[in-house]
């Protein structure tokens, strides 16, 4: 087993992946960038190197200043997490010849699974099911009009070295393919410098399934359940649950063997993640692979019960996985809240800042993987994924149920966060009735939600207000346990307030 | 004490006094049995008659927010004896100023001096937290001026056009 | 189902049954000693009611104030938690005469269990393997001296209405019998007002492993599995695990058949625990029923995926059992530390007084059911749980490493805990064999660690201590983020230090 | 800043000083590379070259304890300058006070004034957290005065009795 490993990430996943070293015994070496210095990962740590810049190309994403700690810190293993340089295959290529494990797939899976062309010609031939379309890009408008009209519209046009919605266009009839292609084209060549474009039959109203996959270096592969992860909003996703709501258990197993022979045509070790969209009629097609630890892998881990951390750490190992297919079980429900500094008052704008009050939920079915502290400046340099809430219970009600409690308990003062658009995901009558696709969050928030204003809470407001600037005007800085007691104003009450009492506490 | 509070744009005169090592407190000329302790300093239990609730302050970016249970409310409060009572909020008319809702970079600017704008249309884009947010003018106009350029980092509340 | 639960308790359990009722949309009320007015269950409740001063009697123990604060709020029911009320017939009988539901067993249920005596005659008819000894209190030293030579020696002299530990005496050779019978009688009559006390046989460093059951009011009855609960220190429990590492399914199924029939023979309802001793060939002897929720609830609830208050919630709403007995299934490892407000440092003197500073752990694998929180003043006046942290594995080594980087994450400011405790029980070697028995703390604790005092790690906490007080001096009160960054001595720096840097990161 | 600190009964001389912007350290004479960021009042984390540790502080009836990750030292700090420096614990000879350690209620003397004790004999009874603390001689000799009443509250830190 490994004696140290270097994490090469920062935020909640960082955390993470620290937690399991811990776990195992091993020391855990974290790199930070200049405005990291006061992150949790970093106090955390065993070791900690300063390696650059805010900007993550001059810090989180720089190999060499990466590679030159590992070697520094005689670390065996590195942990790239989501994100950065995790599906980085130069990257993968550069652990392995400075002679440093890298904790995920070889270079080369990588690459296979890279361009979304060339894994859809390969798992072509391993008899994947695939949207009907071309397997490589489109030479012409002419051969993008002959397989339109094949596969019939509407269609889908994507870049091949294509992610989060850049150079991707939904034609809907003929007259606009020209057009369509011309622009999917241009942002293609824009931001990936490379201008390749394919075309698919669109999926109207998809769902968004993915199975983890786990593949040990000695040819063994298991699939552990899939994840819905439908809700999404700008193609970032937002919630997800295992295990999905309409795949019951021949769905499971027929796509987890699909998903096992992506990975196998591929020589995949490690963790892996098959996408699939699926339609309306529970028909299922590949998307793609994706070659990393998944932000959402907890879902996975409360419904199976096993750690991907430190299996993925095992593997990486050289260990045979410790368990067969037949042993993998699933039980329960668990759902996860992406919790960002974002506003969701303000069209969702990022709000970095200093965390001036934190109070995080526990309890019974109740997990939070965190990156954050009280008294932590969030730095505007990084997404803003600041924490995953996660929910487990016996079945989804359940889950909703606690995850609902659980938010009720959350605070983060001083940012604001998204924690709130949880709240009335959980409360909507579609969610709860599991009609989920990947429309479904944006067709929520254009509901501009006209929730009644409690009047009788703006006061207890107004009252709270003027009692924290008494208080600080009567003992600035006094800290806790100071009493403003009212009592003997009893009985001079109003008896509007007494009534309250009982109606306000069926809150 | 007295203050007068403001909450989505309704306002109540708040008295609280110290009787006998205690408080007492009117709402609206209507006495209400309350009764708290600070647990920390943004931390308030509160019991009005025995309903309980827990109350926590936030400042951001100079805005008072009071949480009752996970219920958000935007507070002004003034001490109605000052004289530096807080300016409301400006109206439509006169020229508005455009400022930055987060810390970031401007990476462009939508408009040029002189150029109208609806209510709405888009001013700048500023990239915070790798994304791009299209900060959109609150009112129909002109844009009377630009204070930032394409490039510049720009803190929460800067101001970067004024709209005429 | 019930519109508010009136929670007649304090501390980590109100708490846990608060969270149980807001994940049912249940309002909940709770009530408070004067000294608890801050206390966490108080500022997550609907409604609060203080009920008297700080002693017991006056206020948790008073069932006329719970009655009449139940009536004026309106309660439909009232969950007693463990400890206080909660196995007080009386109490319950006075529920059942108020028109308030009591969540738990029927009085009748209560008081067949009460005496221990009594309780041993009722479940001898119903068949149940006892420890050898009379299931009545002896009439004279002579047929104490007649029953103890008939199942040999060492016997246990127990008072019929103990508890505690009191009354109680082992006899290991006939000379002695006689002064112990004495001693233990008049024990139990100071203790508990009454002298009765019978004979068992001894078994030696026993294991205590006790069953959960479920009984609806319908006469569905099921058990949940067992908790081992043989860490005990002073008669009190510590640290629990479920499953019992000595327990395998025959067994499991074979304890609880058996502790089905108690509960049916008692007609019990709600959730109740049957304690078993098992001595060193696996037999296994009723001890007594438990008619509560117990402390260690949670463990038996993350390996069967279960939720035992909800559950108790709707039993008692007259819900039927969702689930048969083939239904329930174990899955993994749980382990529960009770952190207690007391200084293992000093004879484990209770340590009451102000928390300036809380970290709790989170993240894979953690539970934390914790009645305290910053700024709070832990009162004298009650017994010192402050919180329960439990650890889940996918087995009992995964639970324990994951329970270990939990304890180092947890950090409870201005009083002391036994946090170190388990630190040195999870590194214990029979421990980790899962060697245990009744005796096992006792004997570690005798046994001094004598640890290494790290030299390196004191320079690091004088170094330490400096810079608080320097940055003290340098701005007072500055809180967050404040750098004290001497990287520019870089080249300064002796070597003693470089060398370290290695040797230490493997801690 | 120069300060004289015991720990374990070992004394250290530390200098910090401000240099450039910067703090650096000697301990005991040897520059040590120490990197350091004050995350809340009592939460530093520190670097000493590249290791990290998180160090917490905390003050239990004045007493100072440092905990360095999960190990705690009870550290004394002096400014070897000042002219107060702390009194150091008393040694086994001369008069002992015997302290409460915790708050509670004292439930029963074992001794009267004059009696003699031995090294860790019980000399009273403290009821707190419905657990009875037997409290223990730190050492052999008379009792030479009882300064608590049975039933008596006392708090951390009070005296007890005094053996001579």
């Amino acid at each position: 087993m490994f004696k140290k490993i270097l994490i090469a990430n920062r935020g909640e996943i960082a955390v993470r992946v620290l937690r399991a070293c811990h776990e195992m015994g091993i020391a855990a070496v974290v790199v930070y960038s200049d405005v990291d210095r006061g992150a949790l990962h970093v106090r955390k740590a065993d070791e900690a190197y300063p390696i650059g810049a805010a900007a993550a190309s001059e810090s989180y994403l720089n190999i060499h200043k990466i590679i030159e700690v590992a070697a520094r810190s005689c670390a065996d293993a590195i942990h790239p997490g989501y994100g950065f340089l995790s599906e980085n295959a130069r990257f993968a290529q550069a652990c392995a010849d400075a002679g440093v494990k890298f904790i995920g797939p070889t270079a080369a899976a990588m690459k296979a699974m890279g361009s979304k062309t060339r894994a859809r010609q390969a798992m072509e031939k391993a008899g994947i099911p695939f949207v009907p379309g071309t397997s490589r890009g489109v030479e012409s408008f002419a051969e993008a009009e002959k397989v339109a009209a094949k596969i019939g519209y509407p269609v889908m046009l994507k870049a091949a070295a294509g992610g989060g919605g850049k150079g991707m266009r939904l034609v809907h009839a003929p007259e606009q393919l020209k057009s369509s292609l011309d622009a999917a084209r241009s942002e293609a060549q824009r931001s990936f410098g490379d201008s390749e474009v394919y075309i698919e039959k669109a999926i109207v109203n998809p769902r968004h399934i993915e199975m983890q996959v786990l593949a040990d270096e000695h040819g063994h592969t298991v699939y552990l359940g899939e994840r819905e992860c439908s809700l999404q909003r700008r193609h970032q996703k937002v919630l997800e649950e295992a295990p999905s709501p309409i795949v019951d258990p021949d769905m499971r197993r027929r796509m987890g063997e699909v998903a096992v022979r992506v990975a196998q045509a591929a020589n995949y070790t490690n963790a892996g993640t098959v996408e699939f969209l699926v339609d309306e009629r529970k028909n299922f097609y590949f998307l793609e692979m994706n070659t990393r630890l998944q932000v959402e892998h907890p879902v996975t881990e409360l419904i199976t019960g096993l750690d991907l951390v430190h299996l993925q750490i095992r593997i990486a190992a050289g260990e045979k996985l410790p368990f067969t297919q037949d042993d993998v079980s699933i039980r329960g429900h668990a759902i996860e809240c992406r919790i960002y500094a974002e506003d969701p008052d303000n069209n969702y704008f990022p709000s970095p800042g200093k965390i001036s009050l934190l109070q995080e939920p526990s309890g019974p079915g109740i997990r939070v993987d965190t990156g954050m502290s009280e008294g932590w400046n969030v730095p505007i340099d990084y997404d803003p994924l600041l924490a995953k809430l996660i929910g487990y219970g016996g079945d989804r009600d359940q889950a909703i149920a606690r995850l609902a409690r659980a938010l009720d308990e959350y605070f983060v003062g001083g940012i604001k966060t998204n924690i709130s658009l949880f709240r009335r995901i959980l409360r909507d009558a579609d969610f709860r009735a599991a009609k989920l696709d990947t429309g479904f969050l944006d067709r929520m928030l254009t509901r501009s939600e006209k929730r009644p204003v409690d009047s009788r809470t703006a006061e207890v407001a107004a009252i709270a207000a003027g009692l924290f600037a008494a208080l600080a005007t009567k003992s600035a800085g006094a800290g806790g346990g100071d009493v403003v007691d009212g009592s003997s104003a009893a009985n001079r009450t109003d008896s509007k307030w007494k009534d309250a009492s009982h109606r306000e506490a069926l809150r | 004490m007295l203050y007068d509070v403001t909450i989505d744009g309704k306002n109540y005169r708040l008295e609280l006094n110290r009787v006998d090592g205690r408080w007492s407190c009117r709402l609206d000329g209507h006495d209400v049995e309350v009764e708290a302790v600070l647990l920390r300093p943004d931390v308030l239990s509160l019991r009005i008659g025995n309903v309980a609730y827990e109350v926590k302050s936030e400042r951001i970016a100079n805005d008072l927010q009071i949480w009752v249970g996970s219920a958000r409310f935007a507070v002004e409060l003034r001490d109605p004896r000052s004289l530096r009572g807080r300016s409301r909020a400006a109206d439509d008319h006169g020229p508005r100023k455009i400022t930055a809702p987060m810390p970031g970079k401007v990476v462009r600017l939508l408009v040029d001096e002189g150029d109208k704008v609806e209510a709405g249309g888009g001013v700048a884009i500023v990239e915070a937290m790798k994304m791009q947010n299209e900060i959109k003018s609150p009112k129909q106009g002109t844009v009377q001026k630009i204070l930032v350029g394409e490039g510049a980092a720009v803190n929460a509340g800067d101001v970067l056009a004024i709209v005429e």
